[in-house]
């Protein structure tokens, strides 16, 4: 086989691995002698480190691994520091405003109200420090109960929980009625 | 008929408006209703689902058919300026639509193959930096945000909740789910229990009459494990499992500790 | 800044985060205007592509990754179990083809198109992230509007939705054919 295929094969191998793979099962996959290989990995090894490139291959006792560069660490530092953009979107305000009304409540309920799975938007509220969790429930399975955080309350200015604007349970009457007339009125046509 | 038809399951009542024509061979813009009909309502006699809704799609369908049936055989009416349409016209319509994407979830079936022989590599993050988490601004999150507006949207989730509920058939009157009272088969697996001595769990299952009861059973004999009145026996592994009642009465389930 | 410096820090970071990492971020964190550094990576990719190796770059929606080409997947099943990706059953990919194509688009609107429920189905594609909720339609009711995500362009091998196979008219067209050709009954009422 060519070398530049089997070097193509043994990059595939530690890319794919992450950790260090023994010299005898690069071979055995690449139907190679362990000695061949072993030169030809060697000879990429070089190559890696002579090359101006961000990864290289280090050597652990008999195996090999790809990874970064040591002075590549300044560079993803400054990457994950990068701050990202965060936005309230529609489906994050109606989970919160959920929460907010409901709390305690459970994933499941919200789900339930909302009609679709919502865990990417309860994980998002958590991360943002507007949701945390309170407990758990006891029932099977003890589901994780959420409520909003002090900090929701403070970017309000809200002193406690009892000062969010009330639903009139008159409101939820007249939606009632409504939707009664609207349905009255598809049956009498 | 008397002859065995094996029913293809059909994904809906297109799906097999589409496997009719496929069948007969001919021309989608050209569908002979009148046939096509009488082999769709053939169809959903042979059906066997238990599932109303799904089976309301296929009538719905059905009924579409012979609704453009009936049309097809009363004369057009005579206007004009219009053009008469052609009854099957809409029909058409959602059938090629429907086979346009059929085709390509075929065409994406391929790349999703193709795409699933490249591998990728978990995120190997030194932990001090996967550590660090910057501060979100709270404040800037939120700063369009009001009060009333976080009330507003849940008001329209609330609304939205109302709406859900029909107010016709929500008053219609329940059909009763059995009720299998938890005291009463307690006492009766240890009436079982006293009479039999030793007996077989899988008979005692088996007698059961729904899941709830199998259930309750069931409990009630853990129950009974653990108050010490029963012991229980396996052979082997997968075994039936032997169940010997140890006391001389009966005790009530408020004295277990349900 | 060298140019070679760049493209090894590029490939650092690629190959640190794993997953794709938005063309911002990257060019961030190397101090480049973001055209110049999708010019770098461009010419990587074209780099990784024609050389032997087995590992490349690909694009999803202006996000960069890494991963092994298609080509070496037979040498790292050899040495490694890899899991199986979700097998989609026909009525999912039939659904996940419309909400490609028509997003964004409500779960009323995918079942007129396939004539069924669809809640099943929808709720599947957004369990497997394929799909996500991108916000309300702004009618009664504001129903849930789905569209797909980065992980369907990736488990698809699509560079943006652009990609998608397109429904050439022509093709309306061939159907239309190749039915006439099949037909051997011209029945008429």
């Amino acid at each position: 086989m060519e070398l530049k295929v089997v070097e193509a094969q043994i990059e595939a191998i530690l890319f794919t691995m992450g950790e260090a793979v023994e010299l005898e099962r690069i071979a055995g996959a690449t139907n190679q002698d362990p000695e061949t290989t072993r030169k030809i990995i060697h000879n990429m090894m070089d190559r890696y480190g002579e090359e101006e490139r961000g990864i290289h291959i280090i050597e652990l006792d008999g195996a090999y691994q790809l990874c970064t560069k040591p002075q590549m660490y300044e560079i993803i530092i400054k990457l994950t520091h990068i701050p990202k953009k965060h936005v309230l979107t529609d489906v994050l305000l109606e989970t919160l405003s959920i929460i907010a009304y409901k709390q305690p409540i459970t994933k499941l309920q919200i789900e339930q109200i909302r009609g679709v799975k919502s865990d990417h938007a309860v994980n998002k509220l958590v991360e943002y420090n507007l949701v945390c969790e309170l407990g758990r429930m006891e029932v099977p399975g003890r589901p994780i109960l959420f409520g909003t955080t002090e900090e929701f309350l403070r970017s309000f200015g809200l002193q406690s929980l009892d000062a969010l604007p009330i639903i009139n349970p008159e409101k939820v009457e007249d939606f009632k009625l409504e939707a009664e007339e609207e349905m009255q009125l598809k049956l009498d046509i | 008929m008397g002859i065995p038809v094996k029913l293809e399951a059909f994904e809906g009542p297109l799906d097999l408006l589409l496997h009719l024509i496929d069948k007969n061979k001919i021309n989608i813009y050209d569908i002979p209703i009148v046939v096509i009909t009488e082999q769709y309502l053939d169809y959903i006699r042979q059906m066997e689902t238990k599932s109303l809704e799904i089976m309301s799609e296929f009538l719905v369908m059905a009924a579409t058919l012979v609704n453009i049936k009936s049309r097809m055989l009363l004369p057009a009416p005579e206007t004009e300026e219009e053009e008469a349409v052609d009854p099957r016209q809409e029909l058409v319509e959602r059938l090629l639509e429907y086979k346009m994407y059929k085709y390509i979830s075929e065409e994406l079936k391929d790349k999703q193959m193709d795409a699933s022989r490249a591998l990728f590599k978990p995120p190997t993050i030194p932990q001090e930096i996967a550590d660090y988490r910057e501060d979100v601004d709270v404040g800037a999150l939120l700063s369009d945000l009001t009060l009333a507006k976080l009330h507003e949207i849940f008001r329209s989730i609330v609304k939205k909740q109302v709406d859900k509920i029909d107010p016709i058939r929500s008053k219609f009157g329940k059909i009763e789910k059995e009720d299998v009272n938890l005291a009463a088969k307690f006492a009766q697996i240890q009436e079982y229990g006293l009479e039999h001595r030793r007996f077989s769990f899988r008979n005692l299952l088996e007698a059961q009459m729904s899941k709830m009861e199998v259930i309750v059973t069931f409990l009630g004999i853990l129950e009974l494990i653990k108050i010490g009145r029963i012991k229980i026996t396996q052979e082997c592994l997968f075994d039936d499992i032997i169940i010997t009642y140890l006391a001389n009465d009966i005790v009530q389930m408020e004295e277990a500790s349900f």
